[in-house]
């Protein structure tokens, strides 16, 4: 049988872009069309004459019947072959049960961190790119403890991704001798957060950990904890990591920690170079999207097929060892090396590794703020 | 003549009410529009100061064309009205709705409502309350006080009377007279028709939205046919 | 039938009734008159429960009705107009007569589900019922108008109407007359009496135009300043010095 | 009478042409996936419509129902979480019972000193506070023994493992049962005041159950629940659709969404003409005349003999009742329960807008109202993006401006959604099928 | 018993942030209660509007940077406000005019109106993110702190520390001064009664020779002008983030309802209690009371009376308890 490859294949890229993390989805959506742009540059996908289009598509974060309607849009109508997204966990699964899997089409998400997606029933077609909430809260909990934090208060926000990954943090915290004075949430985009900071500072701690998002609330209450002279320490989980944060706040950051996931491979650096020169900031994220696209379509080129059901069971494949390792910007290598028949071990900007149902290992960079500037303090 | 409305047709959306009528008086003179409920006294008035639409038909004021222009430009020209219902701003105090009768006078406005004061005492006694609470009759009183403040060369009042206890009525009357002498046209809408017309140089007896009489107020008050089906014997 | 002890009532600093004492005859029809501002409309109000009075106790046939809400003093047959139009403006005038009657089945949710017969049959006998009214108010060309549409005395012709939908104990009529063309007045007046003759209905009215009481009340109670001054037939109020100069005036 | 017949047939024939248009230029999977929450938004605006257009209740609390109607179709659909259950289960419902019981005290308090405000308030609050105390004291501790049972995967009581199906009368009662309370102490108040109370009260509720996580799993959501239809897989590999599939030779994986899809639309169907035919009989009746009578005046309407407050309280609880029926068939749908995703603007706003755009203060136009604005919801992100196009296509492709529009074509939604409303409303000042007069 | 550190902490935590949020509020909230007050409707667009306003100011401060132009110790964005205020209210007038007079001239109910106003703030949220995107911005580039909480500490020697932020002083004394201007301005200038009046009673109004387009150009004029300062105030306190503001309008109303619509001290004092009921009934006040009370009298806990998690919905609670106590908001507003 032939396939037929006169028509382009499509990715749907199903982010928020209106909605409460509006401001976090044109970089990760901006990430994912730059992967597409690069494989469609190399002019060696798939027949070679095949160009791939990204179709966005707004998943709204929250509202799962729109975003439903909007999977619907793209799988039924536009026919996507693939699905780049969703972004927060809620709509993700919905997509995931509702649409996706009735329809076989591959997910890949970037930010979906929610542990319950890992036990969730997917026939082999969800993948992520971030890890879970879970693995975060261990790496978390060591750092802390490593840097000798017996006391911390935590902030987080309030949906499934701040949830989980303060309980994870939590658990592990205190099972290793911490001691999380208050676990208080916060919601995101709201007018003012004087209370939260009063209810932190009074609960008092070496360090807060704000498992938020950097222009969101996790931001407001940094903010508002350094203005009020409440704590002069955070730890930063992955949510928070971006310049824009360090930039915001200036100094007064200096000598935070955090982590993020990530290896010591030279992917993040390179990718930050690329964003730089595509105009749009490496925030966060939109490392894990470009890598969600990247994987689909290697996935694609390994499977020679297009369709979701076939390059479904490649994606771990060009995700793992062996093979060369890939990183940012070299798309085009990783196509002609599989076209080639060889194996290949994308680890993009985000480090890839996918484990168990198709989820990151998560490895993960420690990060320290010095002179207003991200800076990798190791790696776990 | 001081107004001379003539051959008016007016009405709501689809529905003509009042049907080529005629409303005329000259100056210093006090006439009555009268005629069972619902026959479009109220209609006209509205018409006549340009609350309504005009379907047909124009209205002269001082011998100038205003059939076209706005209420509140009417108001700047010196006419004055009193509508039947919702002549009262329900939540300000006595003393603000006159003040806002006063509104387009840059002048003299409290003297002005000193002489009100003085010809309804109650209005003294109520000038800070919410004028939501005031009573049937002192409603009407403030209706009627709030026209009088833009000290008008001519005066609409619809159904100034109902309401109010006999000797405010007898009052009331009296006033309308008294201003009357002192140059200021008044048209009015009454059910106490025969005290109206006592004191009316002409009257307009309106029937099914058409003028059924028109004539001098003692002759309306003595013929017969008026008597019987409009002033109720 | 309705007797009233000592009620008093206040707003703010104002005394719209001070110690009101009073007694409704059955099947006489009582004038409330007064000056602008007596609290004759105060006193209606607290009569059918839309005011509390700050004191005092109001019986109804010797049962203590003090405090209870308009909708249960409606069901024991307090009825009231209101002196400033109170119609539903955006139901049509036969609506608005034909919603007065009390306990229609209809108007229980589940009744419209599992009576729906006797309903129509119900509904069939408001309705004529309605359609006299509104003839006898003159009103046939309007009856599918919305009320809030009449004029300003076809307004008060079906504030009237209203109370002539059920059969009251007692009405209070709040200056019926106001505004209302002298002709149409007179047949008002000749309704009142006959529902009075024939019915025994108990009224009690609001009204300032004297020939009109004169021809239809006694008594007739006067109230100046939140109390009453003077109950009597009307030439012994025309008589009183007191009553002529807060209310009557010199020409009267 | 006849005009509004015909208008009545003209947009439906219209709104089903609509849907017809998406089926073929897009695919019946997205026509049916639309017309599945049409239907449940139809659903929703009959029941903030019988509130509002019949007796002139401003319910801003639409959101606060419909999650209720969730929660219930989360705690009668999913299995119960055993090891939760044995910690807890039992001192919590002690424990609410016991605070119910103040709850009770406080009330009979508040009318044993109806005389008095300052006591009423004082001696009401304390015995409220008092039982608070309590509540927290006992339940505190459960709670968090519940909450941190397995949190990744369950941290929460679970349900009763029913067909879920049973949850939407249930959901109808339950949302009763609250809009019972508040009508208890909202509704004296009128307007907008109503409307800003409503609104809050139903963020409460909605805080209750994103924090209260023992009963609903909170923000974490509570996923799979399970469904009063066949999955899309099942019927796969069922014999009978793939029969049909060879016969008509069309796509399996199309076939069973649509087939499955089908299925909801049906259920959700017979649910609105029931919901339909009862507001219908019920607003013609004179209960209807009454209320539209109440809402014109409520002074008079009392005069009249009307209760007014027990029918305020009454319609206020078929409407949001009918609103918690939504609420659970929307859960159904989704699959899934997601506290955050209840937003004002979502559920309370766009219900409004449904209501008024359709036509306040009839049946007809509520449901039409439904249909048209989800419609609209749904269907102005790709109107927006290809208006977008069309206004850069002149643009060169390199120019700033351009890229930049396609950029934030995301937000085009928005300004399409913001006209289209203002346009019909302009058009159709009162809605589009008018409130009927009733002769 | 170290009372200088309590009122030190109190003040900090509860008494200053209160005060600035609570002005915040208070702007928006006379911004809503003065369209209430004189076009009878809820206007769900106030938000958008604050944000368009602050949006305009901060495009004029990017131009101001551009040219050089800083008055350090104060922000930039100050000097951008007279034209940003002026922007924003042709917008609003612009708004006015192809959307809410048609249904006012049709004497439409106010809830239309209200729907109206929510097809506005689609609208204009859309249009705002087409200009300026959906990104936080920070525009406060003066000095941060007229007080700061360290400094306090060593100059006092306490444990203790005050800060008080630039922006929350501008917030405050901004606030004061438009309070008063617009109370004097409603209450005791000609015009100001008259905007009441039109809202009373429309066809009286005409009847008085008002004219109704000049009331309704004042009040566009003057809501346009508190939705800017107030938005750009709020985005110099915190940040400018365009989703926040929508998220800003219900804490208004609560704002307004609570005061009593219709009524400018009402919106102040509403303003106010939402703010400090929040930080009060979700502070946790175990540091605050060890300052107070001996050691041993102190439970482990944090001794909050609520935790943040229900913030907002506490803010809501305090709403519904002062309407069903006092149904017409704390400040006797109008009976609606
Ligand atoms: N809600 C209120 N608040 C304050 N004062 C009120 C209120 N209602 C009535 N009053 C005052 O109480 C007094 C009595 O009013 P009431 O309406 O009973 O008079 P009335 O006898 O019916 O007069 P009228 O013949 O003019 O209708 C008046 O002075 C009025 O201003
Ligand atoms: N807004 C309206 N829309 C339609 N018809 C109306 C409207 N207002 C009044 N009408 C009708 O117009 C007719 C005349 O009304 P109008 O108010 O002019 O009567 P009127 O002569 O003033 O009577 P009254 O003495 O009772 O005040 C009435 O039959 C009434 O039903
Ligand atoms: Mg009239
Ligand atoms: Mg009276």
């Amino acid at each position: 049988k032939q396939e037929k490859e006169d028509f382009a294949v499509k990715l749907g890229i199903i982010f928020g872009y209106t909605g409460p993390i509006e401001s976090l989805t044109p970089d990760m959506a901006k990430a994912s069309e730059l992967a597409i742009k690069e494989v469609n540059d190399s002019g060696e996908f798939l027949s070679g004459k095949i160009k791939i289009q990204g179709i966005r598509a707004d998943s709204t974060c929250v509202d799962a019947a729109a975003a439903n309607a909007a999977a619907e849009r793209l799988i039924t109508s536009d026919q996507v072959n693939a699905i780049v997204g969703a972004d927060c966990s809620g709509v993700t699964t919905s997509i995931l049960q509702n649409v996706a899997m009735s329809n076989g089409i591959v997910m890949i998400s970037p930010s979906a961190t929610s542990p319950a997606l890992s036990t969730l029933p997917d026939n082999g077609l969800f993948f992520r790119t971030a890890p879970s909430d879970a693995r975060q809260g261990k790496i978390v909990a060591d750092i802390l403890i490593e840097k000798g934090f017996k006391k911390a208060a935590l902030s987080f926000t309030n949906n499934d991704y701040g949830k989980g990954l303060a309980e994870s943090i939590k658990k592990n915290y205190e099972s290793k001798g911490g001691q999380i004075t208050i676990s208080a949430s916060h919601e995101d985009g709201k007018a003012d957060y004087g209370a939260e900071v009063s209810a932190l500072a009074q609960a008092g701690g070496d360090i807060l950990i704000v498992a938020g998002y950097l222009d969101q609330g996790g931001k407001g209450i940094i903010q508002g904890s350094l203005d009020a002279d409440a704590f002069n320490k955070f730890f930063l989980p992955d949510g928070m990591i971006g310049d824009s944060l360090p930039k915001a706040i200036g100094s007064d950051l200096n000598g935070s920690i955090g982590s993020i996931p990530g290896t010591d491979s030279p992917g993040a650096k390179t990718f930050e170079n690329l964003a730089k020169s595509n105009g749009f900031k490496a925030g966060p994220f939109s490392q894990e999207s470009y890598d969600a696209a990247a994987l689909i379509m290697l996935a694609m080129q390994s499977a020679k097929s297009s369709k979701s059901k076939d390059l479904k069971d490649h994606v771990m494949d060009v995700a793992n060892a062996p093979g060369e390792k890939i990183y940012p910007g070299e798309l085009s290598k990783g196509i002609s090396l599989l076209k080639q028949g060889k194996e290949i071990d994308y680890v993009g900007a985000s480090s890839v590794e996918l484990i168990g149902g198709g989820e990151s290992s998560g490895n993960f960079r420690e990060i320290l703020i010095k002179d207003g500037k991200i800076t990798t303090a190791g790696y776990r | 003549m001081i107004l001379n409305v003539s051959k008016i047709s007016c009405g709501y959306e689809n529905t003509k009410i009042v049907e080529n009528c005629d409303f005329y008086l000259k100056k210093g003179q006090i006439a009555s529009i009268v005629g069972p409920n619902g026959a479009g006294k109220s209609t006209a008035m509205k018409a006549i100061f340009g609350l309504l639409p005009l379907f047909e038909g124009k209205v002269y004021f001082n011998n100038e064309d205003i059939s076209y222009i706005k209420p509140q430009d009417r108001v700047l020209k010196g006419m004055s009205f009193v509508p039947q219902t919702n002549n009262i701003f329900h939540s300000m105090t006595v003393e603000e709705n006159l003040e806002m009768g006063g509104f387009i006078r840059k002048t003299g406005v409290k003297e002005t409502i000193q002489q009100v004061y003085k010809l309804f005492p109650i209005l003294l006694e109520k000038k800070n309350q919410i004028a939501e609470n005031l009573s049937g009759g002192q409603r009407q009183q403030l209706a009627f006080a709030r026209a009088l403040m833009t000290n008008p060369t001519f005066l609409m009042l619809d159904e100034p009377s109902a309401g109010v206890s006999p000797i405010i009525m007898d009052e009331l009357f009296k006033k309308i007279l008294e201003i009357s002498k002192k140059g200021v046209s008044v048209l009015m809408v009454e059910q106490n028709a025969k005290q109206a017309l006592k004191i009316s140089d002409i009257g307009f007896v309106l029937s099914q939205g058409k003028n059924k009489f028109i004539d001098s107020g003692k002759n309306l008050l003595s013929n017969p046919v008026v008597r019987e089906s409009f002033l109720g014997g | 039938m309705l007797q009233i002890f000592n009620i008093s009532k206040s707003f703010g600093g104002i005394k719209a009734l001070n110690n009101v004492s009073l007694e409704i005859e059955k099947g006489k029809i009582t004038a409330l008159i007064g000056p602008n501002g007596a609290g004759k409309t105060t006193l209606f109000n607290v009569i059918n429960g839309s005011l509390k009075p700050d004191n005092g106790t109001i019986n109804l046939n010797k049962l203590n009705i003090t405090g209870l809400e308009p909708h249960e003093l409606f069901a024991m047959g307090v009825l009231r107009t209101f002196q400033i139009s109170q119609e539903f403006e955006s139901l049509t005038v036969l609506d608005n007569l034909m919603m007065v009657p009390a306990d229609q089945l209809g108007e229980s949710i589940l009744n419209s589900w599992i009576k729906p017969k006797e309903i129509e049959i119900q509904e069939k006998k408001i309705l004529r019922k309605a359609k006299e009214v509104i003839k006898f108010l003159n009103l046939e060309k309007l009856s599918s108008e919305y009320a809030g549409n009449l004029s300003g005395g076809q307004k008060k012709l079906l504030e009237l109407g209203r109370t002539m939908m059920v059969n009251p104990q007692i009405v209070l009529l709040d200056e019926v007359g106001a505004g209302v063309n002298k002709t149409l007045l007179k047949k008002i007046g000749d309704t009142i009496i006959r529902l009075n003759k024939e019915f025994n209905y108990t009224f009690v009215m609001i009204e300032h135009d004297l020939d009109f009481i004169a021809r239809l009340c006694s008594p007739i109670v006067v109230m100046a300043e939140g109390s009453i001054l003077e109950i009597g037939d009307i030439d012994q109020i025309r008589k009183n010095n007191k009553v002529i100069e807060v209310y009557l005036g010199k020409g009267n | 009478m006849k005009n509004i017949k015909e208008r009545i047939w003209l947009t439906y024939t219209a709104m089903t042409c609509l849907l017809l248009f998406v089926a073929f230029f897009q695919s019946w999977n997205v026509a049916l996936s639309i017309l599945n929450l049409c239907i449940i938004s139809a659903i929703m605006s009959l029941g903030i419509n019988i509130q509002w257009g019949n007796s002139g209740i401003v319910n801003f609390g639409a959101m606060g129902f419909t999650a209720l109607g969730g929660l219930c179709a989360v705690i009668i659909s999913m299995p119960l979480t055993k090891g939760a259950w044995e910690i807890g289960g039992f001192k919590i419902i002690l424990a609410i019972i016991i605070f119910l019981i103040f709850i009770f005290l406080a009330n009979r308090t508040w009318k044993f000193y109806k005389n008095s405000p300052k006591k009423k308030i004082c001696f009401g609050l304390l015995i409220f506070l008092i039982g608070f105390l309590i509540l927290r004291i006992i339940a505190d501790p459960v709670i968090h023994a519940i909450e941190s049972y397995e949190p990744a995967k369950t941290g929460y009581l679970g349900g009763m493992n029913l067909p879920v199906i049973i949850s939407w009368p249930i959901a109808g009662c339950l949302a009763a049962l609250i809009a019972l309370l508040i009508g208890k102490i909202a509704l004296g108040l009128r307007s907008d005041y109503l409307a800003i109370a409503t609104l809050g009260i139903s963020e409460i509720i909605i805080y209750f159950i994103k924090n209260e996580d023992w009963l609903s799993r909170g923000v974490k959501n509570v996923n799979g629940l399970p469904r009063p239809v066949p999955y899309e897989i099942e019927l796969q590999n069922s014999a009978w659709l793939i029969n049909l599939s060879e016969k008509f030779d069309f796509s399996l994986v199309v076939m069973s969404s649509i087939t499955v899809k089908l299925s909801y639309s049906i259920l959700f169907l017979l649910v609105l003409i029931i919901i339909f035919i009862f507001l219908e009989t019920i607003s013609k009746s004179p209960w209807g005349r009454m209320m539209r009578a109440i809402r014109d005046n409520e002074v008079s309407a009392g005069a009249m003999g009307k209760d007014v407050k027990k029918r305020h309280l009454q319609v206020f609880i078929i409407g949001s009742a009918i609103v918690g029926i939504a609420g659970a068939m929307m859960t159904t749908l989704d699959g899934q329960f997601t506290p955050a995703s209840y937003q004002p603007i979502r559920y309370t706003f766009l219900i409004w807008i449904m209501v008024i755009v359709g036509g306040s203060g009839n049946n007809y136009g509520a449901v039409l109202g439904g249909f048209i604005v989800w419609f609209l919801w749904v269907e102005s992100e790709p109107l927006g993006l290809w208006l977008i196009e069309l206004l850069t296509s002149y643009l060169e492709d390199s120019s700033e401006l351009k890229n930049r529009l396609l950029d934030s074509a995301a937000h085009m939604r928005l300004i399409m959604m913001g006209l289209i409303l203002l346009i019909t409303l302009r058009f159709a000042p009162k809605g589009i099928i008018e409130e009927q007069k009733r002769i | 018993m170290d009372y200088i550190n309590a009122i030190i902490l109190f003040s900090n935590y509860i008494l200053i942030p209160g005060l600035s949020y609570g002005c915040q509020l208070a702007l928006g909230a006379l911004g809503v209660t003065l369209i209430y007050t004189v076009m009878r409707f809820s206007n769900f667009a106030h938000g958008e509007l604050m944000s368009f306003g602050a949006m305009i100011s901060i495009l004029i401060m990017w131009c101001l940077k551009d040219i050089g132009v800083s008055i350090k110790p104060l922000p930039t964005i100050i000097i951008s406000l007279p034209i940003s205020i002026i922007i924003t209210v042709i917008f609003c007038l612009l708004i006015d005019k192809l959307c809410f007079s048609y249904y006012r001239k049709n004497n439409s109910q106010s809830v239309i109106l209200l729907i109206v106003s929510i097809g506005v703030m689609f609208f204009t949220n859309g249009l705002i993110r087409l200009i300026i995107g959906p990104n936080d911005r920070n525009i406060n580039d003066g000095e941060r702190f007229l007080v700061k909480a360290k400094t306090i500490k060593k100059v006092f020697e306490l444990n203790e520390g005050l800060s008080i932020k630039m922006s929350q002083g501008i917030t405050i004394v901004i606030t004061l001064l438009l309070v008063t201007f617009i109370f004097w301005f409603l209450n005791k200038t000609k015009t100001g009664k008259s905007m009441r009046a039109y809202s009373d009673n429309k066809d009286l109004s005409l009847l008085s020779g008002i004219n109704p387009e000049r009331v309704i150009l004042i009040t566009w004029i003057i809501t346009g002008m508190l939705a800017c300062v107030a938005g750009t105030l709020y985005g110099l306190d915190k940040s400018y983030k365009p989703f926040t503001y929508l998220n800003l309008v219900l804490p208004i109303f609560a704002s307004a309802i609570v005061g009593g619509v219709g009524n400018p001290i009402g919106a102040i004092i509403g303003g106010f209690v939402i703010a400090y009921s929040e930080i009060i009934v979700t502070f946790a006040y175990r540091k605050f009371l060890s300052y107070l009370l001996p050691d041993n009298f102190l439970s482990d806990g944090l001794m909050q009376i609520l935790s943040t998690d229900y913030k907002i919905a506490v803010s809501f609670l305090i709403l519904v308890i002062v309407l069903i106590i006092k149904p017409t908001g704390i400040y006797k507003g109008k009976l609606i």
